[in-house]
């Protein structure tokens, strides 16, 4: 009945394309990579059945470039795309033109995307559908005398936020009245800069919220389920770096209210594929509709380790027209998983990037773990995308056995190369507030302190530091082409070819 | 005979002595004055990692080159920790841009004996010259010139017993060396 | 109430160790690991908080040496010893002397295992607890004629089993009644000379069986609870290769008798801790015990995948006298999971074991795979034990699945160094008998020609391997310390300097 | 100008001829008189495999070094392969054993020309010595003696264009040479 796909290109790079790829090789379906020139040896075009090139290391010169990810689909013979998250997953018109050319695009509908993508109109249907959003406006405002009105019948604070604004940007909080005026000028005026649109709507501002979203599936044709929660309050510059699933603030009446509002928001746009249905959780267990992601999320494999399920096969399933691969009564949650977000990025200096080859990496093993990445030894981490490296998931039992599952697995982990923020998920694993599910997103930057975070070595780690550094300073030496690499005690070494070659750059 | 070198180890700011031995394929290792050592170290794990065992306990200790010379990155038990390593020559020569009076006077830094002078009183020397060979422990501890200039006094004789800060050769450093 | 363990010895070595310390750890357990000289830097010794040399490589002269692992226990304050798999794991007079010495054995009582170590008082035992056993005699038998009187009642072909035999040693199958005299003689003189026990005696010999097991655990106290079955059928040399949970040969109604049959069996020995029943399935479904394994089984990964238990910290919590940590009913199966055990052995040369340094080692990653293992780059596999790298599994929502997976993950797992049988693996998952389920214990002697079973190779691979290998042959000769690695092509490559150490041997 | 080596590379039982031609930091390789080459290839996987890349497929070889002296241990697409690589000199060496009369003699294996010759009639060379200098796309391709002797013929001249499996060098080998 359904026609099955034979070939799928991944219009993606890193982590995200590597397990689309494993996905699709483990559906019996060949997948086609693209790739932009500083990514010619990248993890996913190693990984892929072919690749093809689209251009410059610049993003919006490869990646982004709609016209040149369908030629190479045409090219190839692949009969779908899937997008991954980011870059080209949540553009209408990229959609529009995939299946123009005569393709099926693995995600929503066009229409979807778009009226998501405007956080107006998504209020706006979600507010007709009956899912709860946060007291505010549904019309954009441009008056600050009007602002003003709005915002004294919600009780401030207030936030003003750009209808097409974005992981954190384009947002501002006015805690009373008199700040109106300059904050919305401030506010249109960023928007305007940012985003090419100045509409702007008025919000109460929920203090001291948890970010919790639902995973769904629908089949574009009205049947929609829900995945479960999950948990993303451990942010750093409003972006995730713990996930998990289930999520520790929600009683079981509360997840069935939140799981239901999630299908409704879905079932409102005809959900096709996989998305997610963020809400923000009040301190007094209200939750507010914030926004739908219309794609696979980053922290997908919380839900996976937790329900057994594989959404990247969920989503190419729908896109074959062989509908829903779950029913709802079927799903259960089991255990408990935690992702930490592997960033190349300094926690001691703001959460900064850090780019730069990786110089030697050792991956935990055993039970309860999963690693998804595009990195591997030798690798240069491109200074032009994402920083994210790798996403470690573990799963355990119960909550407190993946906090200690995480622990071990996280000093398990060693990467050596950019800067990266293994040891601040070890800090977060360690803090109250985490361990005993009360955090918020404001989590990190009430708790994290860059200046004293790093745990205290022992007397004898730094003795055995010390020794070791010496003694591999002196190993590097008798390394080099020098009269004394004939010493008897270096004199044989072996060399691995290709290991030179790899340096040698 | 073994034959050991000096190397500076700055760790997360402060500066540590280590002196590493070899004689044949046999390396030993000890670290600032402590008693205590490792029993064994061995490369592991590829060669990305360095096992020193104290008594029952295994550190493991994860090693590659860093970015800047002489920088080594670490990790311990999930913790990165950052190092610059230099040998004792180089350290000393870094020390004395700093300490620029009496920089090229070379003490003694165990108890030892002095086993041989390689120079003489007058001689020109150049930085990194071998100048005086100090034995203690069994090991033949050659000790070079932190600059160049001149040898102007070398207060002890071959086969004199020394201690820990004892002055063995005073260089008068050239200008600009 | 109970005594928590602060600190546990692990009396092993390899994967099961490494295992068994992360599960420690995650406990909160510091472990304390015993290894033998040529162990020193083991990955169980590298893991473990405290290591304590026991002895030379010989295990007779170190890992089986009861007094030296006491006394390492001893010395470091652990309070308890958890013995793995073989070694010391099914020894009574060792688990007593731990008992002895003030410490906790972590596996059943002494007399339990006493029991199930014989195959005569096993089979009499189970008899009386009325858990089908192989029709046979429970009374070893000496005289000829006796054992053909017993096989003519049996119905031939029958089997002659030395009751202290194990591991596919001390078995002889008699078609007809004139070779019984000759086969009784010659399987008593090798049981006398292998076992010190020469007691034989006659069982039916069920044709193409199925080997299932149930994984039980028991708290000492008359509790026992199964966690379903296995499929060990997948054998080369009487020893499994490939496992699965759930069987496929079970129908929901077989599967309930043969779990019931375990628990049967585990209540009849009061069982404590972890244990495995080990069934023979004939053709026609009937079932009969053939032993029982009293200890951590190497295959338990599946069971845990599919159940989602972690059965170390269940023997660990029942060693403490915390109980059962799991109910019955809360206990299901979910998906599919499949154990590929990594043997350094030539598979086209009768599975002959290999030894060697592990010169490069690439591990599989992404969703449903778990690696437990004992060794790591640069490590010299010791000629001293079992030839056992590695357990590679897999998870999948269905069978189906779980083997494309499996097919995904062997290819990613590239191991250099001593010749092993990943590639058998790849072979049996192409096999029909083992696509449809009808694998039976004789499907390797049966399917897998050592002529005939790598794939080929295209064309346009072995053009890329023949240039890959003169790539590399021309890099290793400029690598060397030639007048040649002045060259600006090579000149600059840079050395890791402890990868060059691990050369240096 | 690119300077090129030959490899004879033995893949399950059979031989194959490889060419790796470099200038500077470019290599290119040529496998047989296949037109199909690489596009390109790198090291990838810290040095544990090559990635070749033919057209729109990339092939990831796994490499080590094996056990025997040549042996080179590879998998792809989780099939190991067992392969010995030497080159042309060793594989000439190895099989002028087998066949011992004629084994001096060197003969064109591509179309090119001749550009220089680098012995005379009546010289004694050696095993390895380099003999002739023959180029070809654009590529100088050093031949060597594959035994020791005297050269007692070379029926080509410089600035020859000479074909495949011409004679251009022949050498009468030393007894036991």
């Amino acid at each position: 009945m359904a026609q099955k796909f034979s070939k799928v290109l991944v219009a993606n790079r890193g982590e995200i394309a590597v397990r689309i790829i494993q996905g699709l090789r483990e559906m019996g379906i060949a997948s086609v990579a693209v790739h932009s020139d500083v990514d010619r040896t990248a993890l996913h075009v190693l990984m892929a059945d072919e690749a093809v090139a689209i251009g410059p290391a610049p993003a919006a010169e490869s990646y982004l470039v709609g016209e040149r990810v369908i030629e190479a689909a045409k090219t190839t013979g692949a009969e779908a795309i899937h997008p991954g998250y980011g870059f080209l997953s949540e553009n209408g018109p990229f959609s529009r033109a995939v299946e123009e050319a005569g393709l099926v695009f693995i995600g929503p509908k066009a229409e979807t995307m778009e009226v998501m993508g405007d956080k107006l109109s998504a209020r706006r249907r979600m507010r007709a559908a009956g899912v709860p959003v946060v007291p505010g406006t549904d019309e954009a405002v441009r008056d600050p005398e009007v602002a003003t009105e709005i915002a004294d019948g919600i009780g401030y604070p207030v936030l003003l936020k750009a209808s097409a604004g974005g992981g954190g940007k384009g947002m501002r909080i006015v805690r009373e009245a008199g700040e109106m005026a300059g904050a919305l000028r401030r506010t249109m005026g960023e928007a305007g800069a940012s985003f090419g649109d100045d509409s702007i709507f008025v919000e109460k501002y929920v203090e001291n919220p948890k970010h919790i979203e639902v995973q769904v599936l629908g089949d574009g044709k009205g049947e929609v389920i829900h995945v479960f929660e999950r948990e993303c309050s451990v942010q750093r510059r409003h972006q995730k770096v713990i996930e998990e699933s289930p999520s520790p603030s929600l009683t079981p009446a509360l997840r069935e209210r939140i799981c239901d509002a999630a299908v409704q928001t879905a079932k409102a746009v005809d959900y096709r594929g996989a998305g997610t249905v963020e809400f923000i959780l009040a301190p007094d267990g209200e939750f507010y509709f914030l926004e739908m992601n219309t794609r696979l999320q980053v922290e997908h494999p919380v839900t996976e380790m937790v329900t057994g399920t594989d959404l990247v096969r969920a989503m190419v399933l729908v896109a074959q027209g062989d509908g829903l691969c779950y029913r709802q009564e079927d799903l259960v949650q089991r255990g408990w998983s935690l992702e930490f977000r592997l960033y190349a990025e300094d926690p001691g200096k703001g959460f900064t990037p850090s780019i730069g080859r990786i110089e030697s990496m050792t991956v935990p093993l055993g039970p309860g773990v999963r690693l998804d990445t595009g990195i591997y030894e030798g690798f240069d981490v491109p200074i032009h995308y994402d920083p994210m490296l790798a996403k470690l998931v573990v799963w355990g039992e119960d909550r407190d056995q993946a906090i200690a599952r995480g622990k071990r697995v996280l000093r398990e982990f060693v990467l050596h190369g950019p800067v990266h923020n293994l040891p601040f998920h070890l800090w977060a694993l360690d803090q109250p507030a985490f361990l005993d599910g009360s955090y918020t997103t404001h989590f990190v930057e009430e708790a994290f302190d860059p200046a004293d975070w790093l745990p205290a070595l022992t007397d004898e780690e730094r003795q055995a530091i010390i020794a070791a550094v010496a003694l591999y300073e002196s190993e590097r030496r008798s390394g080099d082409s020098t009269p004394e690499s004939t010493d008897a005690s270096v004199g044989n070494w072996r060399l691995n070819a290709l290991r030179a070659m790899t340096g040698n750059r | 005979m073994w034959m050991k070198k000096r190397y500076v180890v700055d760790l997360d700011g402060d500066q540590h002595n280590a002196v590493v031995a070899r004689r044949g394929e046999a390396t030993e290792i000890a670290v600032d004055e402590s008693p205590a050592r490792p029993a064994n170290h061995r490369p592991v794990l590829g060669g990305r990692a360095l096992s020193l065992r104290y008594g029952r306990r295994l550190h493991l200790i994860h090693l590659s080159e860093g970015g800047a010379g002489g920088a080594v990155d670490v990790t311990v038990g999930g913790r990165p920790v950052t190092t610059m390593v230099m040998d004792e020559l180089r350290a000393q020569a870094l020390e004395s841009l700093g300490t620029a009076a009496g920089s090229g006077t070379i003490c003694a830094d165990i108890p030892g004996l002095v086993v041989e002078l390689k120079v003489e009183p007058g001689q020109k020397v150049h930085q990194g010259e071998p100048v005086i060979v100090v034995e203690a422990m069994k090991m033949q501890n050659e000790l070079c010139a932190a600059v160049s200039g001149t040898v102007i006094e070398i207060p002890v004789a071959s086969g004199a017993s020394v201690n820990p800060g004892d002055p063995l050769v005073v260089i008068e450093p050239e200008p600009g060396g």
